[in-house]
């Protein structure tokens, strides 16, 4: 029952996912942090298969970090989607395939233009304006359509992404609790309280 | 042989529907193969019937539901006959079709029908049905195993679907009979090339409403007469006509 | 009720996937087992193959072997599966044998018990044949059928009439029409001799075109035979044959050797 | 992955993909069939050769997918194969074995024999346990004389004067059966082919189209496409061309691959600058 | 619900007089639900060759980056640009290699090959998904409203088409197709060469 | 013994053809009463709750399962259209009643013209969602109660009394296979009401229902925007936004737009709007509307998010 969001904005992308952590029927953890950050402006967050996603976060996290040591710079975010990409359809062509869904949100320095995209367990991958996983995107993707505004500062950001937590608070059968949310924008990667 | 190993009540006899209302005019056209699996069981088995002189049902699914629900409805309409002293019009044979189809809600009738016909009021009107009975009223319709072939096609050229209209100008409300009659050929000769299921022989029934001035349909007729019979029993009525043509054999 | 509308309109079972899981739903894989506790006749017993029937100049005409098959065994070789039904009309069966005696015993009644009323009227092939479709879907809906495929062909008031009903009440005419594995192998044949011609055809012509289709029925079916009798339905009646022999010839089998490299 | 990935194609079949469709498999999604044409091949023995026909529709399901495709294949100049079943194994079985022939005839020096082909198939089809789904009718002249076979997917063979194989084999076996008889001519054979084959065309529904015929003798190859076409599509009776501008668009773009681009000269002595 | 109806979406190509066109619609879908509205089906393989991969949106992205290093080295060792007929080949014996564990795409190509004259003839071709090529004259379609393109292209196309009459066949064939598809639509994107 | 001399007693030729024509007599009709007088040749909704033909099978839901449409077996050959998108609000100026018109058959979109409004009198509405069939049939047989109502007790039916009737007949076939998921709406002496009622036995009352497919979507929206103080045109937006978003974002919703409004004369047929050109062009120059397309692309058109530094 993990439920992510991300939308982006005038110069920034939010994400914000859920923190509970549960087994059958119940919450183990309600803080845990469901969003890497894999670089200096670029953010992902996971859900799915309990175990594959930390272990495939970390992995994505020390690769991506490898590259950036190997050539100085950082991946910019479409390179490193396409990559995590590519390691998800290769890793469902194996024997114990991850099934994890992503959302990468990135700030590109070269375009100065927010980045993000959906990815999912198969190795999906589509470039959007916000993006959602989970049962809230059943809630959630109806409202942005309505709400979402590409030139919104982060405060106007922040209100629409309330919005969507407080509609799947509302509707979802299983009220997914606190939410981390982190914004990356041309200054890098900061954690913002709802 | 059969020799399945549970006995499977149903089976599918493809074929292919439709029908498409005018303003004072209805078509009701279906192809006359009925097949089983790869066979061929007969290149001529109707599946387009008058009702009465101004309703037509076409059935397509599995054929002998099919010839079975023809047979009941027929026959309840005789009983109205005789209850009334008049034809059952075209709306309530509508909803008497809903309801025999309900009432075998729990061991459906695998048909789809689509009723023709001219309303009351005169004008063209199509219903069309699930095997449970949902219905509504239509301009047009195709249903059966090239459903999906022949719809779309139809959306196109009777609705102008997608089609922006020449700048000052609509399109056209209605067609006219000439212009139903060859897309409905073309429908078919076109599902014929693509759906293994459909081919043989092809039978157009035409229900005109009383007012309606026959001329352009005696120059079509004057041209296929061998093609086209009446089948319209009252006089000073709505009047039936039925255009068979051939379709592909293979 | 969830939101998954390809859920919708169907029965609910609970036992399956009640969360919707995530995110593929778990499907029922397989539902096709739930008449395992039922007791019918699921299968036919001992079984009649194709039979074969056409159109032609006086009336019609109809063939069928004499064999009975209990499986794989050829088990009874002297079986009639042609029946006279009244003085216009023959039935051809295919399929189960003792649902084909069951089906004749009840058009005897009904022919005795129409004869009986005497009012000039008589049962013609197109009732028969009505009435044998009304049976047999009867018995398909309620899921108990006669595991048979019947041929009707009849002669009556100058109108020649063949058709066809099955074990699902499935019917339809045609000039001509087989049953059994015979749809596959003798109806191209006969409607290639057939189709077009059904007002030239003279009887020996007619009973050629069937004895072939029976030659290479017996060639092809591994439960076919090489005896059948030919049922003729014509204005003075119904005549059934005696039972007659095909000729064979298996002659083109002496150059053959093998079933790859071998000459010798 | 990455090693598979060459323009030319590494022998044998890639099962990367295997893993994953089966967790897709597990999860209840039922995976797709390829392309399975339900077919009329036949072949029969005449006095001067071999005669092969085939339908030519292609079905996908209910849908024809390919009315006038070719299944009477290339083996050798003189050899010749039909297939139906999975139309993607046909095709590329017959291929490969095309391509052995030639390379066999090339270190034999040889004119290829018919039955090295059909062992060739069997043994390859045997491989693949019937997983390789092609049935097929192999059919050719060699200096042994003419040699008319049978392959079916498991690998089984049959020697026979007439065969058939595919959804319509029933039909064109009948006709056969009825009619083949040993030493026809070659117009005998070809009208036999002819009526085999449209027997399955208008009988079968996973056959229908044209009928393709090819005459093997031993001098002499006739690969008779589209033989008889008794098929062919009435003429529509209305056309459906469309205004220009029916259809509403948001946005065009015209990639022009032919770039003109206007050179000026900038000082009048740039030629020399060039020249010199 | 089939894998190849998981993510929607239909291609469609057409031959004219002297020209081709290829045409998809743009959603990517994750079965009912839609995700994005601009998801890339067809892509330029040469300057003369579009191909059209409908199926399951993983397989289009790794295929599509599979052909990409295809024909780059194809390109390299022959030293010349890939002919449509041999690019079709190309995708198809790729499809056929994994046989026994397919990509689920069946893709489309459209494309015009250079004649020895310097003139270009149309070129139109479509493969299931393991490969068995189908070149066609008038039209080839795939995807999860292929039954609907199927009817509505027997129903449009004509031979002779010019390229702007072309435009508007192929593409009141694929909008009134995928009208009527439920895992279609969402945009349309037509090509024409 | 004792039944083979039956068999072959001729006087009993007569009861075996009867024992036949029973077989063939395969369905329960009443036939005297539907042969005659004025219910002659009439279906079954005037004669009462029907009889309903029941497969001689010992899992009759199940057989049904086997042979109705279902998306997990493609095989299945009965395929029964789908209903999708509907929601139903109530607020201070009556009750507002929005549908999608799509019927979906697998994948192949069998409708895009379907009514999911059923107008069951002047005063109640009922909407559509799950099997078709199911929801026409019984609201119509709901109609016909309703106006039984009013002739025996001269005043009209209450809307929490229309729905009870409702959920107690489909409860009555409960695990059948029957599917409905449907709002009753209306407008009595208590006011605007909205009762959800499901082919589960589920009645509920309430201020705000969506049902189907699309419903999820059609909440986003619809919560967002809905509070007891709308003004008509401003709740007619809403009802036609959400649905616009439901039939936007999922597959089965979509094709047009049926607005109804309740108030206290009974109810109002707003219009038929058309998915598509909401999204291009929105609903055009009414009170309420926002002036452009509700498309995401269409309202954004021109914004980038891209943040260039100024030079």
């Amino acid at each position: 029952m993990d439920s992510s969001f991300a939308i982006t904005g005038k110069g920034y992308a939010i994400v914000a996912a859920d923190m509970t952590v549960s087994r059958s029927i119940v919450k183990m953890q309600y803080n845990e942090d469901k969003i890497k950050v894999l670089g200096s402006h670029l953010l992902m967050a996971f859900s799915g298969e309990p175990g594959d996603t930390v272990q495939f976060a970390e992995y994505v996290e020390r690769n991506i970090r490898l590259a950036q040591i190997r050539n100085t710079y950082p991946l910019p975010p479409p390179s490193a989607a396409s990559w995590i990409r590519r390691e998800l359809a290769d890793s469902l062509r194996s024997r114990s395939p991850y099934s994890v869904n992503l959302l990468v949100a990135g700030y590109d320095l070269s375009t100065h233009e927010p980045k993000l995209y959906w990815i999912d367990y198969l190795g999906t991958m589509a470039t959007v304006p916000f993006a959602a996983h989970g049962y809230g995107s059943y809630f959630a993707l109806s409202l942005l359509d309505r709400y979402h505004d590409p030139e919104a500062t982060v405060e106007e950001g922040l209100a629409t992404l309330r919005r969507c937590i407080d509609e799947v608070s509302k509707r979802l059968v299983v009220t997914p609790g606190k939410f981390k949310v982190k914004v990356v924008d041309k200054n890098g990667v900061r954690e913002v309280e709802l | 042989m059969p020799q399945t190993r549970s006995f499977d009540p149903y089976t599918e006899n493809g074929g292919t529907i439709l029908a498409i209302a005018g303003q004072d005019f209805s078509v009701i056209a279906g192809d006359t193969r009925q097949s089983e699996g790869y066979s061929i069981q007969t290149r001529y088995a109707p599946k387009v019937f008058r009702l009465t002189d101004r309703a037509v049902l076409a059935v397509n699914g599995f054929a002998a539901d099919g010839n079975m629900f023809v047979k009941k409805v027929k026959q309840r309409l005789e009983w109205y006959r005789h209850a009334h002293a008049k034809d059952m019009p075209l709306r309530a044979i509508a909803r008497l079709i809903q309801t025999m189809l309900y009432a075998k809600r729990f061991f459906p009738y695998y048909v789809y029908n689509i009723l023709g016909g001219i309303e009351e009021d005169g004008t063209g009107a199509v219903y069309s049905f699930d095997p449970v009975g949902s219905y509504e009223r239509e301009a047009c319709r195709a249903a059966g195993a090239a459903q999906s072939l022949v719809q779309p096609f139809l959306d196109n050229q009777i609705y102008f679907k997608n089609q922006v209209p020449a700048p000052g100008t609509t399109h056209p409300a209605y067609l006219s009979l000439p212009d139903v009659l060859s897309i409905v050929i073309d429908s078919f000769t076109s599902a014929t090339e693509r759906h293994i299921e459909v081919g043989d022989g092809l039978e157009i029934y035409i229900v005109f409403a009383k007012t309606r001035d026959l001329q352009d349909f005696e120059t079509i007729r004057a041209k296929n007469v061998h093609l086209i019979q009446e089948l319209t029993v009252a006089e000073d009525g709505e009047r039936i006509f039925v255009l068979r043509r051939d379709l592909k054999k293979d | 009720m969830d939101h998954f509308p390809t859920n919708w309109g169907r029965p609910r079972n609970d036992a399956f996937d009640a969360y919707g899981t995530y995110p593929i739903q778990q499907r029922p894989n397989n539902i096709k087992d739930n008449f395992n506790g039922v007791q019918r006749t699921q299968q036919p017993i001992v079984t009649g193959t194709s039979v074969l029937a056409i159109k032609y100049k006086d009336g019609i005409m109809m063939a069928a072997d004499n064999l009975a098959s209990y499986g794989s065994l050829a088990r009874f070789k002297d079986v009639q599966r042609l029946h006279a039904v009244g003085n216009h009309t023959v039935l051809g069966a295919s399929g189960d044998m003792s649902d084909f005696q069951y089906i004749q015993s009840l058009l005897d009644d009904l022919i005795i018990e129409e004869f009986t009323e005497q009012d000039e009227h008589t049962l013609g092939p197109a009732e028969i044949h009505e009435y044998l479709s009304q049976l047999m879907y009867g018995r398909r809906s309620k899921l108990n059928p006669l595991w048979n495929s019947l041929l009707v062909g009849g002669y009556k008031d100058g109108k020649r009439f063949l058709a066809y009903v099955d074990l699902l009440g499935t019917t339809y005419s045609a000039s001509t029409i087989a049953t059994g594995y015979g749809s596959y192998i003798a109806q191209p044949l006969l409607r290639k001799a057939v189709e077009g011609r059904e007002d030239t055809l003279t009887e020996r012509e007619a009973q050629a075109i069937l004895e072939e289709s029976l030659l290479v029925l017996f060639y092809r079916d591994a439960r076919s035979l090489d005896k059948y009798q030919i049922a003729k339905v014509t204005e003075s009646g119904v005549s059934i044959s005696e039972s007659m022999a095909l000729r064979t010839s298996w002659s083109f089998a002496e150059g053959i050797r093998g079933y790859g490299a071998q000459t010798q | 992955m990455a090693a598979a990935a060459t323009v030319y194609n590494p022998v044998g079949f890639d099962f990367s993909n295997q893993i994953r469709n089966n967790f897709l498999a597990d999860r209840g999604i039922p995976l797709p069939k390829a392309t399975s044409t339900g077919t009329t091949i036949v072949g029969c023995l005449f006095k001067d050769g071999i005669v092969l026909g085939a339908d030519t529709r292609a079905t996908e399901g209910e849908i024809v997918a390919d009315k006038n495709c070719e299944k009477i294949h290339y083996i050798t100049e003189s050899i010749r194969c039909c297939g139906a079943g999975t139309a993607a194994d046909t095709e590329f079985t017959t291929a490969m074995i095309s391509s052995n022939m030639e390379l066999h005839a090339l270190s034999t020096g040889r004119k290829p024999r018919v039955v090295t082909a059909m062992t060739m198939l069997k043994q390859y089809l045997f491989r693949y346990q019937g997983h390789v789904g092609a049935a097929l009718v192999l059919g050719g002249v060699d200096a042994t004389g003419p040699h008319l076979f049978t392959i079916h997917p498991h690998g089984s063979t049959d020697k026979l004067p007439y065969v058939t194989m595919g959804s319509g084999s029933l039909a064109a076996m009948a006709v056969f059966e009825a009619q083949w008889k040993p030493s026809m001519t070659r117009e005998e054979a070809l009208d036999l082919v002819n009526a085999a084959i449209s027997a399955g065309i208008f009988n079968d529904l996973g056959s229908g189209s044209n009928v393709d015929a090819c005459v093997i003798t031993a001098t002499k190859t006739d690969m008779l496409r589209n033989f008889v076409k008794p098929n062919e599509r009435v003429t529509k009776e209305r056309t459906y061309g469309f205004r220009r501008g029916t259809t509403a668009f948001t946005k065009e773009e015209i990639r022009n691959l032919v770039v003109h681009e206007e050179i000026i000269g900038v000082r009048d002595d740039a030629m020399d600058v060039d020249g010199s | 619900m089939s894998i190849m109806e998981y993510n929607g979406g239909s291609v469609v190509a057409m031959v004219g007089k002297g020209c081709v066109a290829i045409a998809s619609d743009l959603r990517l879908g994750n079965q009912a639900l839609g995700i994005s509205s601009n998801f890339q089906k067809i892509f330029p393989i040469t300057d003369h060759i579009y191909l059209g991969l409908p199926g399951l949106a993983t397989d289009v992205t790794t295929l599509k980056e599979q052909f990409r290093y295809r024909v780059n080295m194809y390109t390299i060792k022959e030293e010349r640009e890939i002919e449509p007929e041999a690019f079709a080949h190309l995708v198809s014996s790729t499809l056929y290699e994994r046989r026994f564990g397919p990509f689920f795409i069946e893709p489309v190509m459209a494309g015009l090959t250079k004649k020895p004259s310097g003139e270009y003839k149309p070129f139109i071709a479509a493969s299931d998904l393991i490969g068995c090529l189908n070149f066609a004259k008038d039209f080839v379609v795939a995807g999860t409203a292929s039954s609907k393109l199927f009817g509505v292209a027997e129903g449009l196309w004509e031979p002779g088409l010019e390229p702007e009459d072309l435009f508007e066949t192929i593409s009141q064939t694929l909008l009134n197709a995928v009208d009527r598809d439920a895992y279609s639509g969402w945009g349309a994107v037509v090509h024409v060469m | 013994m004792n039944s083979l001399v039956q068999r072959f007693d001729t006087n009993n030729a007569l009861s075996e053809i009867k024992r036949t024509s029973a077989i063939i007599e395969e369905d329960g009709d009443n036939v005297s009463d539907l042969m005659w007088g004025s219910y002659g040749g009439f279906g079954n909704l005037a004669t009462g709750i029907p009889k309903f033909n029941i497969p001689a099978v010992p899992d009759p839901s199940a057989f049904l399962r086997l042979h109705t449409d279902d998306h997990t077996d493609p095989s299945c050959r009965i395929k029964i259209q789908h209903g999708t998108t509907t929601l139903a609000f109530r607020f201070k100026g009556g009750v507002i009643v929005a549908v999608d018109s799509r019927a979906t058959a697998g994948s192949y979109i069998a409708s895009g013209t379907v009514k999911k409004v059923i107008e069951i009198n002047p005063y109640l509405l009922g909407t559509m969602a799950g099997g078709a069939a199911d929801c026409q049939y019984w609201e119509t047989y709901l109609g016909i109660q309703c106006r039984l109502h009013e002739l025996r007790n001269k005043e009209r039916i209450s809307v929490a009394a229309a729905s009870k009737y409702l959920s107690n007949l489909v409860y009555s076939y409960k695990g059948m296979g029957l599917s409905m998921g449907t709002m009753i709406c209306g407008w009595d002496k208590t006011g605007p009401q909205v009762y959800y009622v499901d082919s589960d036995g589920t009645r509920l009352k309430g201020d705000l229902f969506s049902v189907g497919s699309g419903s999820t979507f059609a909440y986003g929206v619809l919560d967002q925007g809905h509070h007891w103080d709308l003004s008509d045109e401003d709740a007619q937006e809403l009802g036609r936004r959400s649905i616009y978003a439901a039939g936007h974002r999922d597959a089965f919703s979509g094709n047009t737009i049926n607005l109804y409004h309740v108030k206290e004369d009974g109810w109002k047929f707003i219009g038929n709007y058309d998915v598509s050109k909401m999204h291009y062009e929105g609903p055009g120059d009414i009170p309420g509307a926002p002036g452009h397309g509700y498309g995401y692309s269409i309202r954004t058109a021109g914004k980038s998010s891209a943040d260039p530094p100024t030079s």
